[in-house]
């Protein structure tokens, strides 16, 4: 019963996705009507699922799942199949909530119901149509002129989502990664009327390839080695163990390479330092987007799949021996990604990249967790993150929109994403403002009551009780930032007076989009006590610890808690409360940016590590691009030769006019000669203008030459 | 030499002859119908292999509908058919040269297989390849996903085809 | 089995050469004068203008795209409706299924226009 | 059938390199195509020769071949469409003047 | 009496013994005797098309109210000889500019398109080619050929007309050929089989026009357009493109084009019948009675084959002289909006009930085909009705934006 649930998890976006791609692309209300309702029917399966899995004893030894041949590989065949064991089955529980609230959302967001704009184009944002009502005339939002197509990507990117978190082989993991691959893509560039966004849309897609690239060898390589794709069969003792055994280049194991180059596909889909650039830019997508795809769901596939791949990087590892090199360098990358984004998020200005920052650095906190071999706080982290951080992107969508609602009726032209020109908008949008706290606070982890605490807090303990102490340290200090900037951003939007008239007159925003910010406000609370720790002074045993136990059941052997110790409790304490107060202390009469002392160069520019990519990645290739290829290569190499033979032929025909042709045949068979050889130059000259063929043939001769070598090599 | 032989290399030799003209000559219209004499003989080969569906499929598709289309094409496109002036490019000689390694590379290849030397045997008695070939498309733990899929790869070829070929309407 | 086919062949063989009998035959009895008026292509009797490559409507090549996967479709179809027997029903689902995808892309090209001929 | 499997592995050979010849020497974009209809076609008589000669039994070949026409079929279609509204833009099927890609 | 029972291996066995006896072997034998007996069908064939121009011109005459040709020979019977003295003698002109070869390949492809689909033909039980596993698809490769040699003729021309009505022809060919392959399904589903052997013997008891009579009707119709012959005559439109893609062939070319549409039609004739009609059998399992066995006798089937074919043919004709010609944009409507989706229709009601009804009796079984597709053919008249009236509604009163564009 279940498995085939499970099997049509993924299906209703994707039916969704060509239903409205094809046939009711026209009809707005119907596009939303079908995305929402496939959404929904996605939730509610995902739902069954998750209750059902909570009923099985010892879920973690028997899941379910199944799986059918695919392909016939010689004799044997290539399975593809699906599973939902413990950690996907929390997974799916935070992606089924997440993309229903966010395609709610999306209706709002996108002003449904609102009239047609009057100079609105498809590609550029709506901006604002006049209506007429009883006399006087005044502008409102206006709907989003490619309204179905929006429902129909985010449809498909849930498809694609759902395909991840339930496939049980990492080849359909791989398919579902490179559909939302695509589709952040597209939802990223959906205005691509804008410079700005086009350019962000390539940069995501270019800089996660290069990640792409290096996980699709990861997978050929576990191919290679265990003959099958499928998690069942890699994470058997025996192979793992066979794996960590068998040496492989680098002086690593078999395991360890097949680990970090896996992890590489991570730190270009979680926009880990140093593949993080993509992310913020990807802020230029719709804050739906930003929110679903680049802090809910698709960043937390990356560590999704790292955390699922767990087993493999471990292998040969057990709790208390020292850190392996794959793990190690896991670990590292991820604390300084923590502690390098916070630094960064300290001094933006613009409200989402503040939390797209926030993001990053959070997912260092995943991954330097899983580095350190904290697999269950890492999982706990993971969820409990996505629904504040949903939450959170969703408050400043509405928080955008309200702004945005004050600029159309003030008609005063000021950036509604500027933290500079908000202030005091807790009396205008009460509920926007309650849950952005609530989220706010579970992201700095606010003790006790909420989520972002009790994983935090995990972390830490696991950090100090395994002895990572510079982990623990570099995680510490990047709370602290976490806690002030989200103070900061707290009390430049929503505390004080406003700072422009938009401001004044922002409005709450319609229902559509309040409701979802509830639902989350409730997980970004609720969902910590799950995973409170036996030890825990006072509370703890009064809940169990369900995460720990359930999520645990996945791994071979349930890895024990850490035992309890004041030193992590105090640290995430102190930095919790003090990052909050300090926050708030430095920014409760900040006016302008002036006055904010931590506008430093390098923190605004990101470490210009833009710029640096920019000089040594992005303009040799450009250079190479234009000069060598096209300028050395075409036009000079291979159109000099013909332009050569196109002058000689030019010349002969002049040779021909003025030598033979003028005096000699003129009189007997006119001038035809000359001309003819002439127009033969002429066009030998337009032969070999592009370059389709050539390409071809190089390629083709590349690939004989390594044929040549590789035989004459190996055999 | 006996009959066999003969009965293939017949089919053989057209299928080459047509295919180079193909691949030479002036006349695109000439070279689609070229092309149609080529698959002819890869029908025949397909029956020689006692693929009787496979050959009749040959014809249908290829010669009834893929032709037809190249023949539609080469007519919508004719204007600019320069049918006269040289058709290959003018470095043809590299293409020339990489299509010669690789064929003697592959000879070379495949003469090296001793497996590959010996004649066919006959096909298993009561094996009747239409029925099987049917049973493994639709049998769940056969093709059956295969074949479904290719429908729909036919499916977005059709979309995307007449999409493209017709520009955006909307 | 492969008898049948060599049967075909001959077939084929003798079905090219019966037509070109009475060309040889005609050749060789009937006269032949030709002049330029003779051999101008007809075109209601007057002046020939152009050669014949007018422009034709892009409409054939569209229901000719169409037919191609269409065709290719239901050929795979055969195999499908000799197995329906040996099989219980879930047979014949697939095949519906298979038959309700060429269905969507008929619909496609339908609500698109391509069938119209104008 | 005393023909050995290797006389039409290399007849396949043979064709595949006169497609290749074809596309890669053609200027035609729809005499590309062409050439690459030869080549797959080389490719299903190696299927459906091996399938005879080697196992018979097991319908893989001739399935592969199958699916092998439905891909022929789908690349035939978008690929002419495509030189067709090139054609209709750009007045050429000269594959060497559809270039625009290039910069 | 061996000889009447079976008269093609009788003969084969003797000739057989005959060349062993010249100490041949045994290949050659087989190769030389194909030849003879291909050799004999196809110049039946070739008679019976000659035959077919006098019966085309006689039933047009009737239907026209004339008399047909009376002159040469009894009925003028010997009209189509001198026909064909006629033809041979005319001189051959091959336009300026049109490609030789071509121009001649074309009515060679046309009738052979055709002769080899006699070779699958089942004139008896015992008189027949060959017994192909997959006769079926056998058909639609042929027309596949025919097809070409169409666009063939046409281009080789050098002809506006000439390109044009090959355009036609072959749209329209391509187009009906999908409803076509749907419903050849139908048969296939029926007798489990593609070989028309099987299809016939399946229809000893019932006819495959009784269990799905509207896959008869498609078949007919798009055998028609598969034709080329009026009301799908567009590919020679007289009116229009003067005599379409054959219209720069004379003498024997011509005559070959015409022949081979003759020839077609009345192959289709026979295809008719022995898809839907029982071809040289479907009699109901009379012939198990004792006083019927004689049906059993291959001249018997092979007459009543011949019979039924010429119903066929004469239906094919009968239509062509009483129905006016459509115009292309409506053909091609009709073909892709109408008929394929109704025959996809069709085929899935086949499959499904060909399932359900399998365990029924044999009169159930039947009776549930001809029951469901009746109601499908009342369910499509119906929505054809709607569709109409709405049509002569808006027709009727425009609504305001459709005067404006």
């Amino acid at each position: 019963m279940e498995k085939y649930i499970i099997w049509l998890l993924p299906l209703p976006p994707l039916l969704s996705f060509f239903a409205i791609i094809l046939f009711t692309n026209k009809r707005k209300a119907l596009s939303h009507g079908i995305a929402v309702g496939a959404a929904g029917l996605s939730w509610l399966g995902s739902m069954f699922i998750f209750i059902r899995a909570l009923g099985v004893k010892e879920f973690g030894s028997n899941i379910f799942g199944s799986s059918i041949n695919w392909l016939p590989t010689g004799s044997t065949w290539l399975k593809v199949g699906v599973q939902v064991d413990p950690l996907s089955a929390v997974v799916i529980f935070f992606v089924a909530w997440t993309v229903l609230a966010i395609f709610i959302y999306s209706i709002g967001y996108h002003n449904f119901g609102q009239p047609k704009g009057d100079h609105d184009v498809a590609g550029l944002p709506p901006d604002g149509a006049t209506v007429t009502e009883h006399g006087h005339t005044h502008s409102v939002p206006s709907i989003e002129p490619m309204y179905s197509r929006f429902f129909a990507f985010i449809s498909l990117f849930a498809f694609g989502m759902y395909t991840l978190v339930v496939s049980d082989n990492l080849l359909t993991l791989f398919f579902g990664w490179e559909i939302m691959g695509l589709c952040s893509y597209l939802l990223i560039g959906f205005w691509f009327g804008k410079p700005s966004a086009r350019n962000a849309a390539v940069k995501a897609f270019m800089t996660t390839r290069i990640g792409d690239v290096f996980m699709l060898l990861g997978i050929a390589f576990v191919y290679s080695f265990t003959g099958s794709l499928s998690f069942s069969e890699i994470f058997k003792p025996a192979m793992l163990t066979a794996l960590a055994s068998t040496p492989a280049f680098f002086g690593l194991s078999a395991a360890g390479i097949i680990g970090l180059l896996l992890f590489i596909g991570t730190v270009g889909k979680s926009a880990q330092w140093p593949l993080h650039v993509w992310l913020p830019d990807a802020m230029e997508g719709p804050t739906p987007v930003s929110a679903m795809i680049h802090a809910a769901t698709m960043v937390s596939a990356g560590v999704y799949m790292i955390i699922r791949m767990f087993p493999l990087i471990s292998a040969g590892w057990t709790e208390g021996l020292p850190l392996n090199t794959t793990m190690s360098v896991i670990a590292f990358i991820g604390a300084f990604t923590a502690l390098f984004a916070a630094s960064i998020a300290l001094a933006q200005n613009d409200i989402k990249r503040v939390l797209a920052y926030s993001t990053i650095s959070q997912l260092g906190f995943m991954v330097a967790a899983l580095g350190i071999g904290a697999y269950v706080a890492a999982a706990f982290h993971l969820v409990t993150h996505a629904f504040f951080k949903a939450l959170l992107f969703l408050g400043s969508g509405s928080v955008i929109h309200g702004v945005e609602h004050g600029v159309l009726h003030t008609g005063e032209h000021t950036d509604p994403q500027n933290m500079f020109n908000m202030g005091g908008l807790r009396k205008k949008m009460p509920i926007t403002f309650w849950t952005f706290l609530i989220g706010g606070l579970a992201l700095s982890g606010f003790p006790v009551l909420t989520a972002g605490f009790w994983s935090k807090d995990e972390i830490f303990a696991e950090a100090f009780g395994n002895g990572h102490i510079l982990v623990f340290i570099v995680l510490a200090v990047a709370a602290f930032m976490t806690a002030f900037y989200t103070m900061r951003q707290i009390t430049l939007t929503f505390l004080g007076e406003p700072r422009t008239k938009a401001a004044g007159h922002a409005s709450e925003t319609t229902w559509t989009m309040t409701i979802p910010l509830i639902v989350l406000a409730v997980f970004a609370v609720g969902f910590g006590w799950v995973g409170i720790p036996e030890q825990f002074p006072g509370l703890g045993g009064l809940i169990p610890n369900w995460f720990h136990a359930f999520v645990g059941g996945t791994l071979a052997e349930l890895p024990k808690e850490v035992g309890f110790s004041w030193v992590p409790l105090a640290t995430s304490l102190t930095v919790a409360l003090g990052g909050l107060f300090c926050g708030w202390l430095v920014y409760r009469n900040v006016k302008s940016p002036e006055q904010d002392f931590l506008q430093i160069p390098a923190l605004k520019n990101k470490w210009y590590f833009d710029e640096i990519y920019n000089f040594l990645f992005i303009k040799p290739a450009t250079w190479v691009a234009e000069k060598f290829t096209s300028l050395y290569m075409d036009q000079i190499v291979i159109d000099g030769v013909l332009h050569g033979v196109a002058r000689f032929s030019l010349f002969l025909g002049h040779a021909f006019r003025t030598y033979f042709d003028k005096p000699v045949i003129n009189e007997f068979i006119g001038d035809g000669t000359g001309s003819v050889v002439k127009a033969s130059g002429t066009g030998l000259r337009k032969i070999q203008a592009g370059r389709i063929q050539y390409y071809m043939v190089a390629s083709i001769t590349v690939l004989v030459i390594f044929a040549l070598l590789f035989y004459f090599l190996l055999v | 030499m006996t009959v066999d032989r003969i009965i293939f290399l017949v089919p053989a030799a057209l299928i080459l002859g047509s295919a180079v003209m193909v691949v030479i000559t002036r006349k695109l219209i000439h070279a689609a119908l070229w092309l149609v004499a080529a698959l002819f003989g890869v029908a025949i080969l397909y029956a020689i292999l006692q693929a009787s569906f496979l050959a009749v499929v040959q014809v249908v598709v290829y010669i009834g509908a893929i032709a037809i289309l190249f023949i539609f094409a080469v007519m919508l496109t004719r204007r600019e058919m320069l049918d006269k002036g040289a058709q290959t490019r003018s470095n043809w000689w590299l293409p020339a040269l990489l299509g010669l390694l690789i064929l003697v590379g592959l000879v070379f290849l495949i003469i090296g297989q001793p497996a590959f030397g010996q004649p066919a045997a006959a096909l298993p008695a009561g094996l009747d390849a239409l029925r099987s070939l049917g049973t493994a498309l639709v049998s769940p733990d056969a093709f059956v996903l295969p074949f479904e899929v290719a429908s729909v790869l036919l499916l977005a070829a059709l979309v995307g085809a007449v999409y493209i070929a017709t520009g955006n309407k909307e | 089995m492969q008898t049948n086919w060599l049967y075909i062949g001959i077939f084929l063989v003798i079905g090219i050469i019966v037509p070109i009998v009475p060309l040889l035959f005609s050749r060789l009895v009937a006269p032949r004068k030709p002049n330029p008026i003779k051999q101008s292509t007809y075109e209601c009797g007057i002046e020939t203008v152009g050669d014949s490559w007018v422009q034709f409507k892009a409409q054939y090549y569209i229901y000719a795209l169409i037919f191609l996967v269409f065709d290719v479709e239901t050929v795979f179809l055969f195999p499908w409706a000799l197995s329906l027997k040996q099989f219980p029903l879930f047979v014949v689902l697939e095949g519906i299924l298979f038959i309700s995808i060429l269905v969507t892309g008929l619909v496609f090209a339908w609500r698109r226009g391509m069938l119209e001929w104008a | 059938m005393n023909v050995p499997l290797s006389w039409y592995l290399i007849l396949a050979a043979a064709l595949f390199s006169i497609g290749l010849f074809g596309v890669l020497s053609r200027k035609n974009a729809i005499a590309i195509l062409l050439g690459v209809e030869l080549m797959l076609n080389a490719v299903n008589i190696n299927l459906v020769a091996f399938w005879r000669y080697l196992d018979p039994a097991n319908m893989a070949g001739q399935v592969f071949a199958v699916i092998v026409f439905a891909v022929a079929a789908a690349e035939v279609a978008v690929g002419l469409a495509l030189i067709i509204s090139v054609y209709r833009r750009r007045k050429t099927v000269i594959a060497d003047e559809i270039d625009l890609m290039k910069w | 009496m061996p000889f009447l029972n079976d008269p093609v291996n009788f003969i084969s066995g003797w000739m057989r013994s005959l060349l062993f006896g010249w100490g041949l072997p045994s290949g050659l034998v087989t190769v030389i005797i194909y030849f003879i007996g291909i050799t004999v069908l196809v110049m039946f064939a070739m008679v019976l098309d000659i035959f077919l121009v006098w019966v085309e011109r006689k039933v047009v005459a009737r239907f026209q109210d004339r008399l047909g040709p009376n002159r040469i020979g009894p009925f003028g019977l010997i009209q189509p000889f001198a026909d064909i003295i006629k033809l041979v003698i005319k001189e051959d002109i091959t336009p300026t500019g049109a490609d030789k070869l071509l121009f001649n390949l074309g009515p060679v492809l046309a009738i052979a398109s055709v002769i080899i689909l006699w070779a699958i033909l089942p004139i008896s039980s015992k008189i027949f080619g060959v017994d192909l596993n997959v006769a079926v698809l056998y058909l639609v490769a042929a027309g596949a050929l025919g097809t070409l040699s169409i666009i063939v003729g046409g281009w080789a021309s050098n002809n506006k007309y000439a390109l044009l009505g090959a355009f036609r022809m072959v749209a329209n060919m391509v187009s009906y050929e999908i409803p076509m392959v749907v419903v050849l399904l139908i048969p296939t589903i029926l007798a489990n089989s593609m070989s028309v052997q099987d299809i016939t013997q399946a229809q000893s008891g019932m006819w495959f026009a009784v269990l799905s009579p509207l896959a008869l009707l498609i078949f007919l119709i798009s055998a028609i357009a598969e034709l080329g012959r009026s009301p799908f005559d567009l590919n020679e439109a007289e009116s229009e493109i003067v005599a379409g893609f054959h219209i720069e062939y004379t003498g024997m070319k011509f005559g070959l084009f015409y022949a081979g549409e003759l020839l077609h039609a009345f192959t289709f004739g026979g295809f008719i019948a022995v898809l839907f009609f029982g071809g040289y059998g479907g009699f109901f399992g009379l012939e198990k009675l004792g006083i019927f066995s004689w049906l059993n006798n291959s001249f018997v089937q092979a007459v009543v084959f011949l019979a039924k074919a010429m119903f066929g043919y004469w239906v094919i004709m009968w239509i062509k002289y009483s129905m006016p010609r459509i115009r292309i944009d409506h053909m091609l409507t009709f073909n892709w909006k109408f008929l394929t989706p109704l025959s996809l229709v069709v085929l899935v009601n086949t499959a499904v009930l060909s399932k359900v009804l399998s365990g029924l009796p044999g009169w159930g079984y039947v009776l549930g085909m001809f029951l469901s597709n009746l109601i499908i053919g009342y369910i499509t008249v119906e929505i054809l009705r709607a569709y109409g009236r709405k049509q002569r509604k808006t027709e009727a009163n425009p609504s305001p934006q459709r005067l404006q564009n």
